[in-house]
């Protein structure tokens, strides 16, 4: 795994039952006063010992990439809703940018458990961008982009949706997890070749259930979708990007 | 019980001094995973308001040391929600419930509280002059002794319920509104609200909060509440509830003993849903090892000579 | 220098907008051992008064959530041992010095700038209208816009040397009080003193500060003075110093960019003695990668819109 | 070690030079923004690996004592004075309360080493609360005290302290270190037999040299010291101590 991508994986003590696309709410038991609250994370897998892919962008991200062995969470999980199923006749296509991989993995497990192989087009900066690559190629049909090239095609995600929707006929339904810019152009070209699109969403997050109202984000109808109750997984026409 | 935990609140008795704050336990049903909140000394529900109103735009949070912002801008689904949807389901549970209610004027206030009376199942109600986060009303009235007093005289009026008015930190002079608030009739007086603070992404060089500003709560603001709460217990006849960065049972203790009648567990649900439960359960505890009971408790810290 | 680092406060330019706080880093001889403090922008010497002080009985502080309190109650040389004692020796060292100066009357701040007046070595005065831990004067002065304006109008009469008067965040109307400063002469505005707050001991039953109160510092309170100082920056024209938990370089440009022409490191110095260095090194090093001038981040942060 | 006491050892990467009754400013390199400020703690040992012993009683002492091996620290040292030499023709007496022992062993193997070997009264409320004593009775006459009879002779440290200055017939001089009550009661004792007392002060620090002001001591001539540039170890008639 590249230096900012980190695997952490807990003893649960007991089984945990989650599915694709729900997530934990984690925080150090030692954390004390600082930092305050805990983290979103996605699950990417469950049972008795759930584990997380994190990517370090601040200090809760780091103490949880480097949390020594033994060391004790508090995990509230599973959290928010599942991505939705993936209507018979046709092929889910997942579009994943970076950490955003973890929901998705989880997602195309799922399906490959149940005979069903996702095409799956994963994206980053560069090939140290691409964590957990080999898991994702055995249980998907991968194709991998780097914008510097140095793994798989040469350029964003975006790129290769088109053709991978064309592919299908657009009988598909695309799911992605990514960088808000890449979620939105997703939706967009979704949209524009008429297949549905679902998305994960990610915002700043205080509690995960539903009390702080932290994590909105502005529909298209009007008013806001929290994050955690109404998602993470949500269609993605029902948001109102940021331009 | 050997070291009973009732507190008075002027004519209302709670279980216990523990009550989770506003905005930070959403209408408390949202607690049925974690614990039974009719065992709390009461539950404030999210300041609400005459209509629903959606909120501010992201993002409306944000950590600090410590602490964190927030803008929420007062979201909540309206008082008539409230009481139609919420309210028959907090009293089937038999929960001790504070309305916290917002008004951008006075007669909102009022409004509001007259709609409430007219239910069953609240227990008082607790006036949010403090709001730092909406563009009307808010600190306004919280930072003004006389605008404070006449929000707290013209819901009184329309009321028979216990009047709480809840501070901010902001006032010049928090004893003085408080006071003022004493003498319009206020039943008690929480203290305190968060203290506006801001936040900027120096890579992206905005705020990061859209609103700008935000209100910071948390234990960064502790010690302030703390001091604040003392002023006021010292100050006014009237009980004080305080709040502002209580995580534990310690935290709380310290509150009683500065002379808070109760305790509000705000943020620190965040951190840990069931937060509010083991404050509760640590002050019992503390009551039992000091053999104390938990009304002995209140303003007991000792001065200091000169 | 490429990316210059210089900012200008009225007639007084810094070598970088990098100052010590008072009552944080002593007379700033005490750094020898550690870096040379003639690099920074400026010290801010311990709080001068009239005649020495002694101080408060212990315990003086005592650590918070992200923060601590103190009540050190203006212990100090006095400004004669200062001026015959420390100054010498300081001007040897080429170190650009602010006296930071505190009287309990008018006369007193007059009769202090008057003794400094008479030496070599002080390139500005720091009025300290806000300190919490004092009986008389303090937060008095600064609470109160007049009479903040007083002092200030009164020392600007009596000195050659630029003034600088130093807020508390607990006027009520902070931007009221600095705009009175601005108008009697103030040449900037220094935001934000600390904001008292209190401590208890649960066991003990006892309050952990002796004098009760302390004022709040460190990182727990840098949200709220960023947000006075945006506030100020925002209304005033004269120079605004940005000072409150600043540890790192990271949160000085965020005080940049909310509009404060230079900051000061405080409670950070006890941490880590070079702090004062090391948020300098830093803050040029944010100016290379942006390829900016560091009086091009003043006021730079972006507004949302509504 | 009894469970709260815990010996933590740096690599400080160089030889540090200090004397006994030092001490050091420690603080976690990781800790962030809590706790905040460092914690001062006397040196046990100096060197290249200097060590300190610690008793939980908060935060800052307990994540020192569970330190992880490896863990990266920030120390300044050594900080304040130390013990002043033992005039020639006097006994040393080393009264120690508990972790106040950090000070007085190094100070007794100093003694050792330069062919002393002092009186160590060494307290506690019960066994456990005398960490390191067999290296204490290896370099001092040691005699050990607990509150509740479980090692030594049963009693208060100031017990025994009187008969130990009378066998050297007030040719002593005593050190002390440990709670302020402990050491006010051992300054008194000293007094009254007209045996020089030296104590080592503990406060609350902020900064450890000499900018805070908030480590002061109440002086019997008025006014206050400051425990970590006038101290900690200063003579216990210098100081008022509280009723
Ligand atoms: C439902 C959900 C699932 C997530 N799943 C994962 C995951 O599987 N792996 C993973 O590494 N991260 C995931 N995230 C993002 C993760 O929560 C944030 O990266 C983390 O909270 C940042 O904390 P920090 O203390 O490291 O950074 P901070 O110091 O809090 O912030 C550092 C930077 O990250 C930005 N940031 C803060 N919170 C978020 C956020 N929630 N989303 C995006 N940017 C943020 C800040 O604006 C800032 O620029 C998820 C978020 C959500 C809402
Ligand atoms: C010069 C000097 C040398 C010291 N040497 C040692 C040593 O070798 N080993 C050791 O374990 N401790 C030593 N101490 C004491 C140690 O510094 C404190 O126990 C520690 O700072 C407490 O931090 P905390 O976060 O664990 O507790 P906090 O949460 O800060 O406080 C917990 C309790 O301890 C009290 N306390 C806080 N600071 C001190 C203090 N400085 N002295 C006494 N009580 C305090 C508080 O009032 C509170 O009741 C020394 C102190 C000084 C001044
Ligand atoms: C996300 C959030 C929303 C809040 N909403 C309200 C509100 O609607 N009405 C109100 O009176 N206070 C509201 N508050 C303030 C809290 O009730 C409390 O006064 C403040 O957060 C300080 O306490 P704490 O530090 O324990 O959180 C809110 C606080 C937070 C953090
Ligand atoms: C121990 C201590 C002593 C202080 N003494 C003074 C003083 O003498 N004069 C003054 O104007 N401010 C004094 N201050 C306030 C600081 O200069 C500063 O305004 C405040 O601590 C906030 O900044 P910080 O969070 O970076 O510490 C003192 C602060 C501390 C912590
Ligand atoms: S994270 Fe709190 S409401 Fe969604
Ligand atoms: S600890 Fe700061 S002056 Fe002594």
């Amino acid at each position: 795994m590249g230096p900012s991508y980190h695997l952490l994986t807990f003893e649960a003590g007991q089984e945990i039952v989650a599915f694709p696309g729900q997530f934990a709410m984690v925080r150090g038991a030692t954390w004390g006063q600082a930092p305050l609250l805990p983290r979103p994370m996605s699950l990417l897998e469950p049972g008795r010992r759930p584990a997380i892919l994190i990517k370090i962008v601040g200090e809760g991200s780091r103490r949880l990439a480097h949390a020594s062995p033994g060391e004790p969470f508090d995990l509230l999980m599973p959290l928010g809703n599942r991505w939705s199923p993936c209507p018979a006749g046709q092929r889910p296509i997942l579009v994943a940018g970076g950490v955003g991989i973890a929901p998705l993995l989880f997602f195309a497990r799922e399906l490959a458990a149940s005979g069903v192989r996702a095409t799956m087009l994963y994206g980053g900066r560069s090939a140290s961008d691409l964590p957990l690559s080999e898991e994702v190629a055995e249980v998907s049909d991968a194709r991998f982009l780097t914008e510097d090239g140095s793994r798989g095609t040469r350029g964003r995600v975006t790129a290769l949706l088109e053709s991978a929707i064309g592919e299908t006929r657009g009988k598909s339904k695309v799911y992605a997890c990514g960088p808000d810019r890449m979620m939105a152009k997703v939706a967009e070209i979704s949209r524009g070749l008429g297949v549905p699109c679902e998305v994960s969403l990610e915002t700043p997050m205080a509690c995960g259930y539903g009390v702080c109202l932290g994590c909105p984000v502005k529909r298209t109808s009007g008013g806001y979708l929290y994050a955690c109750m109404d998602g993470p997984c949500v269609d993605a026409a029902a948001i109102a990007w940021e331009p | 019980m050997p070291f009973d935990q009732t507190v008075n609140i002027g004519s209302l008795t709670l279980k216990n001094p523990v009550l989770t704050a506003s905005g930070t336990f959403g209408y408390a049903l949202e607690y049925d995973d974690f614990y039974d909140v009719a065992a709390l000394g009461g539950i404030c529900t999210k300041g609400l308001s005459l209509t629903p109103l959606v909120g501010n735009a992201p993002n409306r949070i944000c950590e600090t040391a410590a602490g964190m912002l927030n803008a929420i801008g007062l979201a909540n689904v309206g008082v008539e929600a409230f009481c139609r949807e919420k309210l028959p389901q907090l009293r089937a549970r038999g929960v001790t419930v504070i309305a916290n209610i917002f008004g951008t004027t006075v007669e909102e206030f009022v409004a509001i509280a007259e709609r409430i009376e007219k239910d069953e199942g609240v227990h008082a109600l607790e006036l949010n002059v403090s709001c730092p986060n909406v563009k009307k009303g808010g600190l306004l009235f919280g930072c003004d002794a006389n605008l404070s007093a006449g929000v707290t005289n013209a819901v009184k009026r329309v009321t028979k319920l216990p009047v709480w008015v809840k501070m901010s930190p902001e006032a010049g002079d928090a004893v003085g509104v408080a006071r003022a608030c004493q003498e319009a009739g206020a039943d008690a007086i929480t203290a305190i609200n968060t203290i506006r603070g801001a936040s900027i992404d120096i890579e992206a060089q905005r705020p990061r909060i859209h609103h700008r500003t935000g209100g910071l709560s948390g234990p960064a603001i502790k010690p302030l509440a703390l001091r604040i709460v003392w002023d006021l217990a010292s100050a006014l006849d009237i009980p004080i509830i305080g709040i502002g960065g209580i995580a534990t049972a310690a935290d709380a203790i310290e509150f009683l003993l500065a002379g808070a009648t109760a305790v509000q567990v705000g943020t620190a649900n965040f951190a840990d849903p069931e937060a509010g439960a083991k404050v509760m359960r640590g002050i019992a505890a503390y009551c039992e090892k000091h053999g104390v009971a938990v009304r002995d408790l209140i303003g007991r810290v000792k001065r200091n000579g000169p």
